[in-house]
This record gives C-alpha cells, structure tokens and sequence, in this order.
C-alpha cells in the first residue's frame, strides 16, 4: 500500500474534496470506506469545542496506528486528517477513510482506526458552553472498544 | 534533567504547561510521588493515577516504568480523540 | 430520523459533494460513514462495467433495507446511491452513508446495508474485457456475510 | 395472465426480457416446470434453480410460494449490487 497520508492540522478541511482526492488515487481499490467525526451542538448548548495536543507526539501516535491496521489488513491507501484549536457546532473534528479490495477489510480497518485513535492518540477536547467550560470525560465504552482488536 | 510535560486539566491544575526538573527518581511512579510532595497543587493533580496517563519520550508507558535514559515525561489525562 | 434518501441512476455522481452534503444535514450526529464501491480495473484489463436492475424493484428492494437498517440503529440520516448501465474503471458504481450520534452504530448500519445491496437489491453486472464479456458471479462469502446479521 | 420477466444471462439464455403468459401454475415451481417444456433454451436456462432466484410482485419469494393472484413474476441470477 501507498504510505498512510497524516495530517495534524488547525484549519477546517473539506471532507468531500479529501474523499474525491483520496478515492482517485485509491487505485486497484474497489471499497472506500471514509468516517468523519462532526462537533455536535447538544440540543444547541454547545458554543464551541477547542482541541488540545500533543504537537510532538501527535503524528508519531497516528503513524504507530495507521502502520498497525495497514499489517491488519490489506489497504491500498489510508488517511488519517485530525484538526486542533477552537472548533464550532458542524465542523468536522477529523476524518479517516480506507481503500481495499474488498469492503470488509475497508470496513474494519476504519473502525479500528477510529477506535484507536479514540483513545491513544494525544487529543484532548473542552466543550464551551454558556454555563462555563468543561474537559470532555473519556467514556468507559471507548476504552472497551479497543479489546474487541485483541 | 527532564522535560516534564501537562496537558489538559493537569496542566490548568498545575498552572504551567511544561517545566525542566532535576530528578534521581529511578521510574514515573518515583517522579510522580516527589513531585506530589511540591505542594497542595501537585498534590491534587496527582492525587489518583487511575485517571492519568504517562508518555515518555513520545511513547504511552505504564507508571512503573523506568526513567533511564528518558527525555520528555508527558503527563495528561485519558485521550479524547476522533 | 429524516427518510433514508435513495437515488437509483445512469449519471454519474460526485461521491465527494454527497458526502458534503450528507454531513451538513446530519444535524444532530456526531460520526458520518460513507462507503463507496468503484469499479476496479481488475489490472487493466477491464474496459467497462455494465450495471441491469429490475426498475420497478430495485428502490422497493433498497427503500426496505434502509428501514431495516433504521430500526435496528438509531440513525440521523442514511443515504443510497446506485448507478446503472455502462461504467468505467474508477467511477463510482454506489455511495450509502449514514450518520449517528455513536460511531459504532454508522459503522454497523453503513456495513449491514452493503451487506443486503450486494445480495439483495436487484442488480447484475456485466465485464466487458478484450476478450469479451461476461455476468459476474455472485461470491459465496457475500451470501455468508449476510449471516452475520440474523 | 402473468407477465415474466427475465434479467442477466437468464434474459440472454431466455432471448427476451419479459413475456406475458396464461398459466394455470399454483407454484413458482409449476411455472417454471411449464416453462422448461417449452424448448431447449427455456430448459437450458431453467436447469439449475439453486442459480436462479425469484421474485413475485418486486418480492423476493422462495420457488414453492403460490401465485394465486401474482401479477408479476422475475426471474434472475443472484444479485451482484453494491
């Protein structure tokens, strides 16, 4: 496969171009599979969320995951955008997508990138609401969902 | 020396998002504890280790790991990604 | 949730601006997954794709997979595309994407009905190589993925 | 009067996409053992039920469902969608 494409990055991205771009170049790729994460506005009290990271560990972390799932399973190409800074209700968080022959290799290996990331990549994120600010917990079923990879 | 990293509410409760410290402490849990006996901030901030990760050198580890040869000590709550 | 959109057509369609559009309607969802399937060039030697359906099944059958999928994931939106007639390598045959608040639940429910598409909605496709044309089997392990669903 | 359709190389084999017949076939199976009478590419074509898949009304059915008051009936290979 092509070398995973990692972007750690503070502008908003246009996830339909990224899909186009990465879909074309996708190549002997049959299934595409993309996932993006969108900043909820919870029933509209959200005013914002801001990302905090790592910088010097972030793509490293990204990198070891995205290596991982390529050994997992056989991709043709994966992308992994993950944005930092003030982010509003609506806008893209980040996006993965993958390329295989076929779709449940596509599938799993975009679930178990999201999971990972979910919980071992060095991102933390603060939700502002009028009440005041408020780091957001990990969830106990984010964890967990990383045993389902063994 | 080390480079000791905060971030998230650990950095807000510690008050600074970085610091060099002179240490002999031999693993993280060696480190954690010196540095819990600073003060009251320091001491809240490292008050349960469940709810807190270690990186060293860039890399997830587990409390108990050894020090040695070790650069950057980042500490931070459970990761939110995605 | 917002009735499952579904479009079966002979034009081509930007899988990238659907998605974009897609995810701005999801509202109140957090994760967006899209899966699009192309026609692979199967190493250069196909030419074409030549996509039958059944026209006055072919939205029944996709419209009651949908709603299958609606009751069995809590979904904000779900979205079928289905080309058909003449293709070429690298153009998209599909898209489905579906939004949710969980990213397990659209992973789960874009899979289940790529899963009942491929066996269950009336299409058949044809290769067109230099050597001539033939109809594609349909593959033992799609009918099995299926079993996974109960 | 029953209107039959036919799809892929069932069609080809076939010669026709539709075709409108009086039966009076109680099953699936009935009409398709009427059909495979008629001549060699009828019989050809009908060979093999576990390749042939049906559908009565835009349904998917099974080859033992009647068809009392079926107006249309589909024949075909497996699907191959998505």
């Amino acid at each position: 496969m092509t070398a995973p494409l990692i972007r750690v990055e503070a502008a908003a991205f246009d996830q339909g171009a990224e899909l186009n771009r990465f879909a074309s170049a996708a190549g002997a790729a049959g299934a595409v599979v993309s996932f993006s994460g969108l900043v909820r506005d919870e029933g509209g009290i959200l005013e914002a969320l801001e990302i905090e990271h790592y910088p010097a560990m972030t793509a490293l972390a990204i990198q070891a995951i995205a290596e991982e799932a390529a050994r997992r399973w056989s991709l043709t190409a994966t992308l992994v955008i993950h944005r930092f800074g003030r982010l509003v209700p609506g806008e893209a968080i980040m996006m993965v997508a993958t390329a295989a022959r076929h779709r449940r290799e596509a599938f799993e290996a975009a679930e178990f990138l999201m999971d990972y990331l979910k919980s071992r990549a060095p991102f933390w994120k603060k939700a502002f609401t009028a009440g005041g600010a408020e780091w957001v917990a990990a969830k106990a079923s984010d964890e967990e969902a990383l045993g389902r990879w063994g | 020396m080390i480079e000791i990293l905060y971030f998230a509410w650990l950095r807000e409760k510690i008050g600074l998002p970085r610091e060099r410290v002179e240490t002999g402490a031999a693993t993280v849990a060696d480190l954690v504890q010196e540095l819990a006996l600073r003060d009251d901030a320091y001491a809240l901030a490292f008050a349960d280790l469940t709810s807190l990760r270690v990186a060293l050198d860039q890399e997830l580890a587990d409390f108990d790991a050894p020090l040695a040869g070790v650069r950057e000590v980042a500490f931070f709550p459970p990761m939110t990604g995605g």
